[in-house]
């Protein structure tokens, strides 16, 4: 019992602590630090009437729809014609699907520019051969485009799902009927869809609303301002920042996020009608779609070679030479000195090695804190269990920008001066990283204990043994291959994850991220592309390591 | 063996109640069965005797020793009781092999290890499975592990066996085997026995005494003769055996029973009954299908039995006998014979003394009664 | 170190007197560099400088006064060096032993508050250009020129300053629509650069005009210099120099630099120390040494402008002397540390945003 | 309603033979049964009538229309088929109501709304389930959903219906009723079926005739009787209804049948068989439960049967009757008889033509047999 509570309240001070000084700065007319505020809504009405929030928010709105829209049109066909239907290669594209969410959207950004810019390479090539470039990157849509391609496999991943486990005999019914493959899509396939779609979009539109890299790199120029822009110019690059409309505008996005969160509740409450999983497996049968499929062959490799390959082998090759021009042979400039000057500086190691750190062990702790999580939700008899799961959940609304000022304030302030010990070390990126991942170890953990049968650790208890014993003997051992998954889950996510650094990092926390940005400022785009090959070959490494180690695993169960 | 005291059990989830004041005395080496439909409330019932679950109000106790007394606060949780328990889906711990999956109960008591080799040894054997003892569940038929299950709530020698409808995992045919080796072990080791099925052949076949519950309440409790041949409400009947529940008024009551009028098709027919009636009630008179009886049409009865007029609707072969579906009125009802060839028109018999009359009670789901009723 | 990769190591010319202050220095600066050794050899700086402008100055730093092992410098963004600090002074003090930032409007902000900075005179001061001051307290660590850069492969005409740019540019302005790009005002660097250039150079407002409709703002150099060197931007004005030094030497010709021949921005940056900084002692002997011959030389050789007389322009160091032999003293516009009213600046951002058409 | 000719079927998954050659046509109106454990290929036939499979070779066809036939190469897909099918998930389509999962099959034949009305009525009613048109499947009982499975199978008039274990997930007592209910439904429709099922049960009950499956052969086809009182080998008498089954070595030959030496106790008996088998020949005598009687020890027989001498293990009662575990050397044999309360030592006795022998086969899974050996 003591532990159920230990472990609500410490999921509590957690998911807190950014939140409750960023509404007490919504409040304030003066920044947190100074001495005497008064506290009155003045905030808010400056934002609507003066800052150009107006604006901002339409963008911020028309941006995460279109970037929901595209998302759900890229991830839901070809998680049908992967999953449901018979194509060559179909467990290849299964893996290749989810190749984007390895790689940071900073990076997939900076290789899209390289090569669809207006000056990248493909432009330049469509443009000798066409005599224009029919596409625009630097608007509403090329942002939303290339934020789609990196969020569609969380839409992916989410419906795939859902449809391996799906009743294969819903559509053979159709068929015998006598409906054909197109109707059974459209009339049987996507209405069950439903909640997939709604619990993947409700994730893709917070995570639109509060990513930085893609509307920075190329909404900046062109002054198109969303939200994130919005925070991080009037909180780190302005004249004279005005912590109190930043606090309101962080509150209104927060507002928005938790809002989300409860629709979607409510659009899934009647869930029993889209309950497609019945007792009994049966077994998957493919729809064979004909010629179509190999349209479908054909959109799957556009995306994968377009959307990840082409900008990631565009970024390996901008690392190898000094400079990336369709102006000149890349072959003139060919060096390594964008690797040399990343492993001359010992703050550039330090940093790759930080990230390391923050990943590694950020990853093993928030792994272990979602467990506990997990099972007092799911696997205990506490009467605030559910309390656990909404907290563990609550991050997934909190966009990164406002976890990383909230954090920064929070250890500002915390008592006994504890923030000063948590302040600027690599602690403090774990924590501000960490928060960031634990709905994605929860989300990872939460199914997999559910499938284990209660009745596993009822058997332990019934012959003797307690809660502790149970648990270590019985469902340690059964829970390690979910658990090495969300491992390599949030190890992923951190690794990428750089927003809230930007206000908690300090001299000795650089991580690639900030390195990543710090480079960029100083025109120094070769050392980042090195930089992000690294963290590519980093990540894949780790998910390579993590396949064995299953495998491995597997084999002994 | 001891005696198993169960006392005024309630449970309540929120504001549903699961278990209201369960009360039974379970004796030292009896096979107990709680017999009723999904979810009326016996694995809650079996889960407080185990520990499992934690009773709103009420005590159980084993022998000497109380396990739960809600009045004096008092709450032994399972891994003191020493009780055996098998689940319905076995709950091997997939990643040990069976002797370790035997083993990990015996660790926990702290026997040294030739003792616990030994008696693993010996709780294998018992169920036939020596030669397996180093393979992983994963590796074992259904019944097998089912067989594992049992030697692992065995193997301690707890004071009580619970099974959480252990069979119900097994194909048919294995079932009924199954069934009379599970009754045969159980005689064997004299172990006191609660046992929990929603499946009354097999609550008849292997128990001493039958519970019989619904809504958590117990309807009934007693030996499977008492429960089939005198069942307590309409309820039972229907749950325990099959039957033919027809809906009739009281014309008239005679010292052994009484005359009805068959709502169904309006004929008449006299029921011998200890139950006291008035004319008019309107009641429920039930039939088990083996005690009627059909004839061609034109074949006399025999003089004291009631000969209802029906029809033939279908006649399904079961291999060692017939079943039918007659037609009385707008009612189809069930007749099991060892003679099959009837069809069109038929007498159906039945002796005054094979009817029971119950108060008038809808006893069958709506389904069941949609699909028992025809155009007349 | 930018654009030093394949040259000899350059740290070797910079010969460092280990321990010895110069002459010139007061006789009781014995008792700060006995404290400084006292302090535990660490400190601790807040700055917008990046690592590969530090290190040779830590380098030789370090080797100066080799009890000072570790040093820490952050690379956060101009303004946040200052909120940090305040809010870190306002609750459980502060780390920071030494601020750097170039950010002028902030730097005013900051010290007009009390118990900010500490009150420290440098003895490099007598040696020192009067700019070198920037406030009390507050001295110039490096003065870092604004440039044009070009891409000289797409550009026939090769631009010398803000007018001629003008000229260009209206010649033909369906080419250079959209390819221009300068720094947005709506930053503090794009504002204090810009600001500083329409105050001492009100008349360019009419080249502005000519230029800004075809141009497109961005907040880094960075992103500026990788863009005209793809072609995306033919040419950009107020790019910071430092960065731009080494791209325009590697690209081998493909990229042009100039000062303006009609008023070159000079920003300096500023270096000072905290008022209650943990290692006092450390952090005079860092300032000083910063401001010094052989600190200026790590300056210049980190890929920052230098100042001071007497350092050379050679090995890719660039200097002060330089600029001024380029565009002569008058057109060298030095940025004051002064604070800019609210409504200056906004009537000032709404006038350029709006010939941006933003 | 046209004939189904299914011709030398067979389906290869990977090298995994799962049809083999089977062969079979189904009559006008036929009620025609798929039986067999589970795995045998009962569904993948079904399938490849239904178009859901291509088979590896082989043709079907209904009536004078060819769906499939590998030699030409021809291939309807089942959207051309117009046939029926229910699943055994109901496969009911969870977010469109009762009325719209009916209405989907006639909007692809473009019958006009009034009309789809009109059938979607009719068929609901077949059902009985008109009122509950506006529902969706979830706000249904299983029993109810397995109906409207039905109703939209049958509502666009398919030429054959194709049930694939259609009742197996109601519970116990409602599929009895399902059961005798879908037998008068297809009888009153006379409509073509083909139905999948691994109950014998079931089978026995619904089918005119009846195809027992296993690992992708067809062993027999046949009426229920036919399978049941002469089943062709040893599998099929085990698989349908209850079965002992007894080795022995024949002693000696007669012109009716041959003398047996029974190995579990050396006893003799005779056996009445068409069966040739030579002196010496290992052989399985099975006999049904049923055909088996037990007498107390110092009863005697009728002449003319065998007397087996055997010790009852356990009684158990199943409401109508009993059944007995007899232990007969190290086996254990199970008689079902009308006679309870028989202990001890007892005679079981069978009649010569009551038995049937086989060539010596395992037919009885290693769990089942483990279960029916005791300690001699
Ligand atoms: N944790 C719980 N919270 C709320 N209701 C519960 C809980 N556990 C059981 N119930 C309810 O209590 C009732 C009895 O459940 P129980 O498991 O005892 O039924 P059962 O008789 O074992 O049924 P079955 O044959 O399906 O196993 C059911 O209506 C069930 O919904
Ligand atoms: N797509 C497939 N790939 C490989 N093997 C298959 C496939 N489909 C069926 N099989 C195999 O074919 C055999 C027959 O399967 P089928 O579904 O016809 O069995 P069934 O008789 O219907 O069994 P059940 O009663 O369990 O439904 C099984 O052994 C099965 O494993
Ligand atoms: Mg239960
Ligand atoms: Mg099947």
């Amino acid at each position: 019992m003591l532990l159920f509570w230990a472990v609500i309240i410490f999921l509590a001070v957690l998911v807190l602590a950014p939140v409750v000084p960023t509404l007490y700065q919504s409040l304030l007319d003066r920044p947190l630090y100074e001495a005497g505020g008064t506290l009155s809504l003045d905030n808010y009405v400056k934002l609507f009437t003066e800052a150009g929030f107006g604006q901002v928010a339409l963008n911020t709105v028309l941006f995460a729809v279109m970037t929901t829209v595209l998302t759900l049109v890229i991830a839901v066909p070809m998680a049908v014609v992967v999953v449901r239907t018979k194509i060559p290669g179909g467990r290849f594209f299964a893996a290749a699907m989810q190749w984007p969410f390895f790689i940071s959207s900073l990076i997939l950004g900076f290789g899209w520019i390289a090569m669809y810019g207006p000056a990248g390479f493909v432009s330049v090539k469509v443009q000798q051969v066409l005599g224009f470039v029919p596409w625009n990157l630097y608007s509403i849509p090329g942002m939303a485009l290339t934020e789609a391609v990196a969020l569609a496999p969380i839409a992916y991943t989410f419906c795939a799902g859902a449809l391996r486990q799906s009743d294969a005999s819903l559509e053979s019914a159709a068929q015998v009927c006598g409906a054909g493959p197109l109707r059974i899509l459209f009339q049987v396939i996507l209405p069950m869809l439903r909640p997939p779609i709604v619990y993947s979009s409700i994730l893709v539109i917070s995570m639109s609303i509060e990513t930085l890299s893609v509307p920075l790199l190329y909404g900046q120029p062109v002054n198109i301002q969303v939200f994130s822009t919005f925070l991080f110019r009037n909180g780190l690059q302005s004249i004279n920042p005005d912590y109190g409309v930043l606090g309101a505008a962080s509150t209104i996005i927060l507002a928005v996020t938790v809002g989300l969160v409860f629709i979607q509740a409510k659009l899934l409450k009647d869930a029993q009608r889209f309950v497609s999983v019945r007792g009994k497996a049966t077994r998957p049968r493919r729809l064979d779609l004909g010629w179509l499929k190999w349209v479908s062959v054909a959109a799957i490799s556009i995306y994968v070679v377009m959307g990840a390959l082409v900008p990631i082998v565009g970024l390996i090759f901008r690392s190898f030479t000094f400079i990336f021009t369709p102006l000149q042979s890349p072959l003139q400039s060919l060096t390594m000195a964008n690797y040399q000057r990343i492993f001359n500086y010992a703050a550039y190691i330090q940093s790759i090695k930080n990230s390391l750190i923050v990943a590694g062990l950020g990853a093993v702790l928030v792994s272990l804190v979602a467990l506990l999580a997990v099972m007092v939700a799911r696997r205990s008899t506490f009467r605030y269990r559910r309390v656990a799961e909404y907290l563990a959940l609550a991050p997934q609304a909190m966009p990164g920008i406002i976890v990383g000022i909230g954090l920064f304030w929070a250890f500002a302030y915390a008592p006994f001066g504890l923030g000063s010990f948590i302040q600027g070390t690599l602690w403090a990126l774990i924590i501000g990283f960490g928060l960031r991942a634990l709905p994605s170890g929860f989300g990872s953990l939460a199914p997999s204990v559910m499938q284990i049968g209660q009745e596993l650790d009822n058997a332990a208890r019934v012959s003797g043994a307690d809660w502790i014993k149970a648990f270590t003997m019985i469902l340690a051992k059964l829970i390690t291959p979910a658990f090495l998954g969300a491992l390599v889950l949030t190890f992923v996510t951190m690794l990428k994850e750089y927003s809230p650094a930007v206000f908690l990092g300090s001299a000795d926390t650089n991580i690639i991220g900030t390195t990543m940005l710090e480079l960029w400022v100083q025109g120094n785009t070769g050392s980042v592309a090195a930089l992000a090959t690294i963290q590519i070959a980093i990540t894949a490494a780790f998910v390579g390591l993590a396949g064995l180690l299953l495998k491995g695993h597997n084999r002994d169960a | 063996m001891p005696d198993v005291k169960v006392s005024n059990l309630n449970k309540i989830f929120g504001d549903n109640v699961v278990l209201d004041n369960v009360d039974f005395t379970i004796k030292d080496g009896e096979f107990f069965t709680l017999l009723g439909p999904s979810g009326c409330g016996k694995s809650t019932t079996l889960n407080c005797i185990a520990g499992l679950e934690q009773p709103s109000s009420g005590a159980i106790s084993v022998g000497d020793t109380t396990f739960v007394d809600t009045d004096k606060k008092l709450f032994v949780p399972p891994e003191g009781r020493n009780l055996g328990m098998v689940f319905q889906s076995y709950a091997l711990w997939p990643h040990k092999t069976i002797a370790d999956n035997l083993a990990m109960p015996l660790q926990i008591r702290k026997v040294d290890k030739t003792e616990q080799r030994r008696l693993i040894d010996e709780a294998l054997d018992k169920v036939g499975l020596l030669h397996l003892r180093e393979r992983y569940p994963h590796q074992m038929s259904g019944g097998q592990q089912q067989r594992v299950a049992l030697a692992r709530a065995l193997v301690y020698s707890p004071s009580v066996l619970l099974l959480d409808e252990p069979l119900s995992n097994l194909d048919a045919k294995l079932r009924e085997q199954a069934r009379a080796w599970l009754k045969r072990l159980q005689e064997d080791l004299g172990i006191t026995t609660v046992y929990v099925t929603h499946d009354q052949d097999e609550a008849l076949a292997l128990s001493d005494r039958i519970a019989v519950m619904s809504n958590g309440y117990m309807i009934q409790v007693g030996t499977p003769t008492e429960i089939y041949e005198t069942p307590a409400t309409a309820e039972v009947a229907a749950f325990v055996g099959r039957c033919n529940f027809l809906e009739a008024t009281v014309t008239d009551v005679t010292s052994t029973g009484a005359a009805l009028k068959l709502e169904a098709n309006g004929q008449q027919m006299t029921v011998d009954t200890p139950e006291k009636v008035t004319v008019g009630d309107h009641v429920t008179v039930a039939v088990r299908p083996e005690k009627l009886a059909v004839l061609p049409a034109d074949d006399t009865a025999m003089p004291g039995t009631n000969v209802i007029s029906a029809e033939v609707l279908t006649t399904s072969y079961l291999g060692s006998r017939f079943e039918y579906d007659l037609k009385v009125g707008d009612h189809v009802v069930q007749v099991v014979n060892d003679r099959g060839g009837l069809a069109g028109a038929v007498n159906l018999t039945v002796d005054p003394d094979a009817c029971l009359i119950f108060p008038q009670a809808d006893v069958l789901s709506e389904d069941a009664q949609a699909l028992l009723t025809v155009a007349p | 170190a930018c654009g030093s990769a394949d040259g000899p190591e350059p740290g070797a010319t910079n010969v460092v007197k280990t321990g010895e202050a110069p002459a010139y220095y007061p006789a009781d600066y014995a008792d700060v560099i006995a404290a400084s050794k006292a302090e535990g050899g660490e400190l601790t700086i807040y700055s917008n400088t990046d690592q590969e402008n530090w290190d040779p100055i830590f380098r030789d730093f370090k080797k100066k006064y080799p009890w000072v092992t570790k040093i820490s410098a952050n690379n956060l963004d101009s303004d946040e060096v200052f909120q940090k600090v305040l809010s870190e002074q306002a609750t459980s003090g502060s780390p920071a032993d030494v601020l750097v930032s170039n950010a002028a409007q902030a730097w005013a902000d900051f010290a007009e508050r009390p118990d900010t900075l500490l009150e420290y005179t440098s003895p490099e001061v007598q040696k020192l250009p009067k700019v070198a001051t920037l406030m009390p307290n507050v001295y110039a660590m490096s003065t870092d020129p604004m440039s044009i850069v070009y891409n000289a492969s797409l550009m026939k005409d090769k631009p010398t300053g803000l007018k001629s740019l003008a000229d260009i540019v209206s010649k033909d302005p369906n080419t250079y629509k959209g390819k221009i790009t300068t720094r947005d005002v709506n930053g503090a660097f794009g504002f204090t650069v810009s600001h500083a250039f329409t105050e001492a150079r009100p008349d360019s407002w009419t080249s502005l005009e000519k230029i800004l409709p075809l141009g497109k703002a961005e907040t880094s150099s960075g992103t500026q210099l990788e863009k005209i060197t793809a072609g995306e931007y033919l040419a950009g004005f107020f790019v910071s120099a430092a960065p731009a030094y080494p791209k325009v030497e590697q690209s081998g010709g493909l990229l042009g630099i100039t000062f303006l021949d009609d008023g070159t921005v000079v920003l300096p940056r500023g270096i000072g120390i905290a008022a209650k900084a943990p290692h006092t002692a450390t952090a005079k002997l860092f300032t000083d040494f910063v401001l010094s011959e052989e600190g200026q030389r790590a300056v210049a050789e980190g890929g920052l402008t230098s100042y001071r007389e007497g350092i050379e322009a050679t090995d890719g160091r660039h200097t002060y002397q330089e600029l001024v032999k380029k565009v002569g003293e008058d057109n060298v516009i030095n940025v004051e540390y002064t604070k800019v009213p609210e409504d200056e600046v906004k009537a000032f951002t709404t006038r350029w945003d709006g010939l941006l058409g933003r």
